[in-house]
């Protein structure tokens, strides 16, 4: 298959030593065996995440995204914009929905993108990255390279909110998405499809406000996750797989809970079945190790 | 007769051949059922079986056919002779499906189909073919009373499709309500913007159109006759009278909007409170502009408060929603918004009730910035120059005091339906007391309350107007049947049948229209209307028998009965419906069809011998009504649902026109017990005649005292409720039945006949 | 900022007349999306989709009602939309297709703009954090922007909530997920000052930015 | 079988529920000539598969009776069942109808004797309860079926049972061979009747139907009520056959909603508060009814029908749209929402989850002519000539008694055009 090429957005936390390095680590290796070439959209900005809301108007947040495409648009043309981080497609897609249906938003956008020596005039589609696996790849592609079965590990898929909600991934239900339990069957593991918290919000967007209620929401997750017997949970959103691994040990003080429940980004359990080590699938970057996933990532 | 010839066809196809002896039905027939020729055929229904009936009337001269094979509802199209008396012996739904299988009941078995067998050929023998109503008469104009919109469009629908039609409005102009209307909720998509009416089209092409006269500033000072002859009298204000003859009435007397007068709690009368009826005036004036109150002040601000007077539980004003108002007051909220933005305009509702595609025209009211709040409004009082609504808001939970320049009461439709004749009669029952009357119609009386002007003006004596269903509205009971009301040939449209919007009414107009000419057409043939729609038969009196007892002319469901100077009954038979309500009514026994009368039935009744006292084989006869009782006979056999091989049933037109003298007969020639079943009466009732089944029910409470007078036990004589679905309680009841005879013993009287 | 404190304050009586559309009208013009508040039906099926549902004061469907009633204090001081948790439920359940996230942070928005926001909301006061920090280089800087918070309310607090979550940091620290040298450094993009001024010259026109039409 | 005589003077209703019976009968009455088809093997539509109707709570199939011996009574109405149409050219007062019959394998020689039913052992899910348990592949529609002629499922055709099907009927009314025919035929003016179907509930995520087997549509729900249903009248849930008595309505499930469909179907208030009263005839005082709701809409007289239910102790009423439904381990669906009449917050179990599933037009589904006009819904308004119109729900969100009310004044459209073109022809 001949090589695709992607204007990349990785958005600030997949920067190198930031909450999502690790994953990004993995995505990496996962891109290499599907000869996928990311290439960073060069000198880009913060997406403007929508808990900034009371900081930035709905036009600030706008034209910062709105100069990522044009860079992206500017030097690498022709391709589609991805993203990794669910928060970062979700803002992204917004605000390009509202720069491309709305001529006053524009327009004004533009005249602040002056400001910056830039000026939008539409781009290609903002996707996330699950989507060009799903889309541009389909299963069956993805299951190919595949070297190492999954098999004797079973996945909780969390699809959590910004992925799935409110564009979500093509042909999938809000209440019950089925891609990532796809994805985990493609790459032989097993998915715990009755997994029932698979679309609960983490509460990521006040984990620092509000942890008390948030850490409602991650227990909820996490104890359905052992209820269905899982091994680890699985996620395509950064966020969330940060926000559920880090605050099960504030959990277990708090509640006297005795959580360890492992939390890994899809692409690294996908770099994983294509033989990656435990460093490259990112597996070392964990606070709740993922134990069965590395001893596999280890075996020769 | 000599040159009638009878014939018996058995049919030996689906297992009946396997399981009954023909020669023992074939010698019934012959023997006692006196048949000249008797003929088995393996497959009767199939194309030869049925050749060789239309052979033997073409050519062997066979004027009477029994059919001895499946019940009388199926097969129809097989066994359909229009010119020869026919009946059906159900040998295979009554008989082989439901008898318990097996030798042990052969002998049951077989009593039953030869019983079958007797009652066929003695029906058959006392049945002639219906020649038609002869007093049929063939006026096909059509005459519409109200000119708004309901009536201009049955008007014009008819008139278009043909017929002549005579448009009376009491009003000096046409146009009625949506003539006062600024404008109307669209019809179409886009459900958006309010419409023009498009009443003025409508009257151009009625008043240009050759076929319709119309008759201004008039109303009916008398109607009599029946369908296909009416004979109706127009009068002027002036006094002047002219007299026309018409086949059929669409009554679109409209409505009338409920007294603001009767809501003093909600302001009704402050300057500053109008109902829909009142701000329409005000839109008009504005003509688009900005809309002012009567004296003249500016509206800033209004709030439409909906249900007044309606949905009412108490019993104070009206009990039921009148369905357009929600849409109306989105309408009148946009009049608002469309000539200035700015004006605060809030609707308070319990339930916003715009069904359909009205859901778009909501959002578009949204779009327009009309505030829509869920509150229950207490009352509205006087404020400065405006009002105060004080009201709950529901959402919110709070009490609170809503201030505006002008408050819209959407009051309700209070349908133009005439006198209430059920108030006439009630008057009427109280003062003569006669006591054998049945509860029904009774003559009308001159009354103390005053009533409303007559609509029709009927010379029926059963009262001057369309009988009312409930809250003075002329709707038909039937949910199936939208327009049958209970005067033949008379039919109710628009909001006096039934609230409704502008565009319900334009349907139901032409839906009345179709039944207006149906009707005129029916009665050209001398046919019957629904439900026995093409009916031939017609009832037939010996008025030298009658004793004037009143009883037919009372008890009609559909007044087809008026009385002459000396109180003989005078019947139109094209406003009856075939119901034989009168048949069993008579205590004389004078009134009659030709293939179904006291004799096809009686006949039946008295062509059985009863097994002795000492048999253990009573005989219980079931006389069922053949709308539902005796379709779900037919489905219990259908499903093999097996019942009491002792029972025989004998279909009846409705229990109305069951005469009690069937049941003295049965008891008299040894029948151990009668049971009738019918349809729902009371409130809901089910009965297709309205009152048949609850006339034999008051029939039947008269009966105890002949059973007295024969010393027999009460249960002889039983009568149920029953439901087409209840195929399988039928059985059960049948059983249950035999077992109560069982208890109480086999009739006394047997062998006295 | 400015411009639009004062068109807040001066335009509307201090408490808007009762089911008057000014609020509403308010509201439309001043807030995200606001023009769609007058298009819900009161049907309540976003209430019933928040995750956070039971600690909202007042649910999304009662603020819309709330507005259309003037009640302008109690929906701008209220915390509920605060409780919002960008998950996007009621969005995609809406029978109306209300765009309810947005509007919700449009409203907090607005009410923060007016001042009316809660004093210490901690949402309130992360999400400034965060746009503060975004904005400063272009990028996020967590490492900052997670102390920054701890020690919002001063020392004390700041310090008990990093004992608190030390081991977490930690952790994190470890798993080279958490960098404590972007305290000095960090990453950040070029074009710094392009970006501070396109912020300025976008917040300048949403200051005047005239009613949306809906 | 041979083509039916038709002319221009013929009316062609397309359907045969109680809107198409209506409008044949009342034309025909009216001295008509109709051709009345039918996609299923049977008349009588969905108001045959309804167990009672409201207000008066009285049965369908009494109504059905009275119409189907209206039409045994009139020689004016050729019936073709199992037929649909496929393309319709032409204009007002002369069009040409290409009909396409589909097998029955089963001709008019049948006696509706059951010999072929008994006789073969394949069985299919009931078409006639919603799929809801099985029946013979060799089987009579219903008691009420018309025309009474038994039917094979084509999964039956080319098996063993096939042939023990026609070796079982004594009068030779099972033909195998029977083929799909095309008919050609020249009418006047048409009536779409074609009416409606429910909306597909599992599309309508958050409440599970599909997932969780104790949600089901009102549909269904009719059928469990019917004592010839398939759980013989008794309210069994689904997962484990219990009797339901704490039972859930939810409103506007399809209806109302830009995500689905963006009408109201008119219908599913008073069927619901219809149903209630289904829980009340099967447990008294034992069952209890919640409707969730966001307006009630029991229009015009209906109203007393509403009034007498919120009487009745057993029925509550919540104005609340449920976000949605969780399954518990015992099967129990968990309604969850918010009362926002005053704010509070549920989360309910119920034993069985009613949805007043929404109206979609059938017509959606069946290729129109092309100048038959459809609103965004998919309701038909007819053609711009008036030679086409739409009847009953085909033509709008209707109850019974307005589908007839509708199909009458369409039979008047029809015969109007009838009229004109005969006499533009003379």
């Amino acid at each position: 298959m001949a090589k695709k090429e992607y204007a990349f957005y990785p958005g600030c936390s997949s920067q190198s030593k930031a909450s999502a390095a690790n994953l990004q680590t993995s995505v990496a290796a996962m891109c290499k065996t599907l000869d996928i070439k990311l290439t960073n959209i060069p000198d880009w900005n913060c997406c403007g995440a929508s808990i900034a809301y009371a900081g930035g108007g709905e036009l600030e947040r706008a034209v910062m995204n709105a100069r990522n495409f044009t860079l992206a648009a500017k030097h690498l043309p022709g391709q589609d914009i991805v993203a990794t981080c669910a928060a970062c497609w979700l803002n992204s897609r917004e605000s390009k929905d509202k720069l491309d249906g709305n001529p006053q938003m524009l327009a004004q956008a533009n005249e602040a993108l002056k400001e910056a020596g830039l000026n939008y005039q539409g781009s290609a589609p903002v996707r996330h990255m699950v989507e060009v696996l799903i889309e541009d790849f389909g299963y069956d592609a993805l299951k190919k390279p595949v070297v190492k079965s999954l098999a004797e590990i079973k996945f909780a898929g969390y699809v959590g909110c910004q992925t799935n909600r409110p564009f979500g991934i093509a042909g999938e239900s809000f209440e019950n998405p089925m891609y990532l339990d796809q994805l985990v069957e493609s790459m032989g593991g097993e998915a715990l499809t009755a997994y029932d918290q698979k679309v609960t919000c983490c509460g990521g967007a006040l984990a620092f406000s509000e942890p008390d209620k948030s850490q409602k929401q991650i227990r909820d997750i996490v104890e359905a996750a052992y209820d269905q017997g899982a091994d680890m949970l699985v996620t395509p959103c950064p966020l969330c797989q940060a926000n559920v691994e880090v605050y099960q040990s504030e959990i277990n003080r708090k509640q006297g809970t005795k959580f360890k429940m492992p939390i890994v980004y899809y692409s690294q359990l996908m770099a994983v079945a294509y033989g990656s080590s435990v460093k490259a699938a990112g597996l070392d970057g964990h606070i709740i190790a993922p134990t069965k996933l590395q001893q596999i990532a280890a075996k020769k | 007769m000599a040159d009638n010839k009878f014939a018996a066809y058995l049919c030996a196809g689906c297992g009946l051949g396997e399981v009954l002896d023909f020669e023992t039905l074939e010698k019934v027939a012959k023997r006692e059922g006196k048949m000249q020729v008797i003929k088995r055929h393996d497959f009767l229904c199939s194309a030869e079986g049925v050749q060789t009936i239309r052979d033997d009337i073409a050519n062997e001269g066979v004027t009477h056919v029994l059919i001895g094979a499946c019940s009388r509802r199926a097969k129809t199209d097989a066994f359909d002779f229009p010119q020869t008396p026919m009946a059906r012996a159900n040998l295979r739904e009554g008989v082989l499906w439901v008898v318990a299988p097996g030798t042990d009941h052969d002998e049951v078995r077989q009593e039953m189909a030869d019983d079958y067998i007797r009652m066929g050929c003695a029906e058959l023998k006392k049945m002639a073919v219906p020649a038609g109503n002869p007093d049929c008469a063939s006026n096909k104009r059509i005459l519409v009373v109200g000119g708004g919109m309901t009536g201009l469009t049955a008007a014009i629908e008819a008139a278009e499709t043909g017929y002549e039609v005579l448009l009376v409005e009491k009003q000096a102009q046409l146009g009625g309500w949506a003539a006062k209307l600024h404008k109307r909720v669209p019809f179409r998509e886009p459900y958006a913007e309010p419409q023009d009416t498009g009443l003025a089209e409508l009257i151009a092409r009625v008043e240009a159109h050759p076929k319709i006269g119309v008759h201004l500033a008039s109303t009916l000072a008398e109607t009599a006759g029946a369908p296909g002859r009416f004979a109706v009298k127009i009068a002027t204000e002036s006094g002047a009278v002219t007299q026309e003859t018409v086949g059929a009435i669409i009554q679109a007397s409209g409505f009338s909007t409920y007294d603001l007068a009767k809501l003093p709690e909600l302001g009704g009368g402050l300057p500053g409170v109008v109902d829909q009826a009142g701000l329409e005036q005000l839109a008009k004036a504005a003509d688009g502009g900005a809309i002012q109150r009567a004296d003249g002040q500016a509206v800033n601000s209004v709030v439409f408060v909906q249900c007044a007077g309606q949905r009412d539980e108490t019993g104070t004003h009206l009990p039921y929603c009148s369905g357009h108002c929600c849409a109306t007051s989105v309408k009148q909220a946009m009049y608002f918004k469309d000539a200035n933005p700015d004006v605060d305009t809030v609707v308070l509702y319990t339930d916003l009730r715009m069904p359909g595609m009205g859901e778009d025209f909501y959002r578009s009211a949204q779009t327009k910035g009309v505030i829509f709040t869920k509150g229950k409004v207490s009352t509205v009082t006087a404020a400065g120059s405006g009002c105060n609504v004080n009201f709950r808001d529901l959402i919110l939970n709070e009490e609170v005091t809503l201030g505006a320049d002008l408050v819209v009461l959407a009051t309700g439709q209070v349908p133009n339906s005439g006198v209430n004749i059920d108030l006439v009669v009630e008057l009427a029952t109280e003062e003569q007391a006669s006591g054998d009357q049945a509860p029904a119609e009774a003559t009308p009386v001159a009354t103390p309350v005053d009533l409303p002007p007559s609509i029709l003006n009927l010379t029926y004596r059963q009262g001057p107007d369309l009988p009312q269903l409930k809250a003075g509205l002329t709707d038909s009971h039937f949910i199936c049947f939208p327009y049958e009301t209970r005067r033949t040939g008379i039919y109710a449209a628009g909001p006096v049948r039934r609230p409704m919007d502008m565009l319900q009414a334009t349907d139901d107009a032409t839906g009345a229209a179709l039944k207006a000419i149906q009707a005129v057409e029916n009665a050209a043939l001398g046919r019957a209307a629904h439900p026995r729609s093409g009916d031939l038969s017609y009832p037939i009196v010996r008025l030298e028998g009658c004793t004037q007892c009143k009883r037919c002319t009372v008890e009609c469901p559909f007044g087809a009965i008026d009385e002459d100077e000396r109180r003989f009954p005078v019947f139109n038979e094209s406003r009856c419906r075939r119901c034989g309500t009168c048949m069993g009514a008579c205590p004389v026994r004078v009134i009659s069809f030709e293939n179904y009368s006291v004799d096809t039935v009686g006949s039946q009744i008295k062509s059985l011998d009863m097994p002795d006292e000492f048999s253990e084989r009573p005989r219980i006869l079931l006389l069922a009504c053949e709308n539902d009782a005796y379709p779900a006979l037919d489905m219990a056999g259908l499903s093999r649902t097996l019942y009491s091989a002792f029972v025989r049933a004998i279909p009846v037109r409705c229990l109305g026109s069951v005469n009690t003298i069937w049941i003295t007969d049965a008891l008299n020639s040894g029948w151990d017990g009668v049971m009738l079943m019918g349809c729902k009466r009371g409130d809901d009732y089910q009965c297709h005649f309205v009152k048949g089944s609850e006339l034999a029910h008051y029939r039947l409470s008269k009966i105890d005292d002949t059973l007295k007078q024969l010393s027999l036990e009460t249960e002889r004589v039983a009568s149920y409720e029953v439901a087409i679905t209840d195929s399988q309680r039928v059985a059960a009841l049948i059983n249950d039945y035999a077992e109560t005879i069982k208890r109480i013993g086999m009739s006394p009287m047997k062998g006295f006949n | 900022m400015q411009a639009l404190r004062t068109t807040g304050h001066q335009g509307i009586p201090a408490v808007a007349a009762r089911y008057r559309n000014n609020f509403l009208k308010e509201v439309e013009a001043h807030v995200e999306d606001g023009e769609w508040v007058k298009m819900c039906m009161q049907c309540g099926v976003c209430a019933g989709s928040c995750p956070f549902g039971p600690h909202w004061e007042h649910p999304p469907q009662e603020i819309f009602m709330m507005i259309r009633a003037g009640k302008r204090d109690e929906v701008l001081k209220s915390d509920a939309m605060w409780m919002c948790t960008s998950c996007y439920n009621c969005v995609v359940r809406c029978p109306r297709k209300l765009p309810i996230t947005q509007i919700m942070h449009g409203i907090a928005s607005y009410a923060q703009e007016l001042g009316l926001a809660p004093k210490n909301q901690p949402t309130r006061d992360f999400s400034i954090q965060f746009w503060n920090n975004c904005t400063k280089t272009g990028r996020v800087n967590e490492m900052k922007l997670t102390v920054g918070l701890y020690f919002k309310d001063g020392l004390v607090s700041g310090i008990k909530q990093v004992m608190n979550m030390l081991p977490v940091a930690i952790g994190l620290i470890k798993a080279g997920r958490l960098n404590p040298f972007e305290l000095i450094s960090g990453h950040s993009p070029k074009d710094q000052k392009g970006i501070a001024a396109m912020l300025k010259k976008a917040r300048a026109i949403e200051a005047q930015r005239a009613p949306a039409t809906h | 079988m041979t083509a039916p005589i038709a002319t221009s003077q013929t009316i062609l209703v397309v359907g045969g529920g109680i809107s198409g019976m209506t409008a044949a009968l009342e034309a025909a009455e009216c001295g008509r000539d109709v051709v009345l088809v039918e996609r299923n093997p049977t008349l009588g539509g969905r108001t045959a598969l309804l167990y009672r109707y409201f207000p008066k709570m009285c049965h369908p199939t009494c109504g059905l009776e009275i119409n189907l011996r209206r039409l045994k009574a009139n020689r004016r109405v050729r019936v073709l069942t199992m037929t649909e149409v496929a393309g319709i050219t032409g204009q007002r007062g002369d069009y040409q109808a290409t009909l396409k019959i589909r097998p029955r394998y089963v001709n008019e020689r049948c006696t509706a004797c059951g010999d072929c039913s008994a006789a073969v052992s394949a069985e299919i899910p009931n078409p006639y309860n919603y799929g809801m348990g099985q029946i013979k592949a060799a089987y009579l529609p219903h008691a009420m079926a018309y025309p009474q002629r038994y039917v094979l499922a084509p999964s039956l055709i080319g098996t063993a049972d096939a042939d023990l099907a026609k070796a079982a009927c004594k009068v030779g009314a099972i033909d195998l061979e029977m083929q799909e025919e095309t008919v050609q035929l020249s009418v006047g003016a048409v009536v779409w009747a074609t009416g409606w179907r429910p909306y597909d509930a599992a599309k309508i995520q958050p409440y599970g139907y599909g997932r969780f087997p104790n949600v089901i549509t009102s549909v269904e729900f009719e059928r469990l009520a019917d004592p010839s249903g398939p759980t013989g009248g008794k309210l069994l849930r689904p997962s484990d056959g219990k009797e339901a008595k704490n039972i859930a309505f939810i409103q506007c499930a399809g209806s109302r909603d830009e995500n689905h469909l963006r009408h109201c179907s008119r219908i599913c208030c008073m069927a619901t508060l219809k149903q209630t009263q289904y829980v009340r005839e099967a447990l008294g005082e034992d069952g209890q009814s919640t409707v969730y709701y966001i307006d009630i809409r029991s229009i015009d007289r209906l109203e007393d029908f509403y009034q007498m239910v919120q009487r009745d102790k057993t029925v509550k009423f919540v104005k609340s749209k449920v976000a949605r439904i969780a399954q518990a381990d015992n099967g129990d669906p968990i309604l969850h929402g918010v009362d926002t009449e005053g704010y509070h917050r549920y989360a309910t179990p119920h034993d069985l989850v009613v949805l007043a599933i929404g109206m979609e037009p059938e017509s959606n589904s069946i290729a129109l002519p092309q100048d038959v006009i459809t609103d965004s819904s998919g309701f038909i308004e007819g053609s711009p000539d008036g030679g086409m119109c739409g009847a009953g729900s085909a033509s709008s969100p209707l109850d019974v008694n307005r589908s007839a009310q509708s199909a009458t004044g369409a039979a008047l459209r029809a015969i109007k055009v009838i009229h004109q073109t005969a006499r533009e022809e003379a």
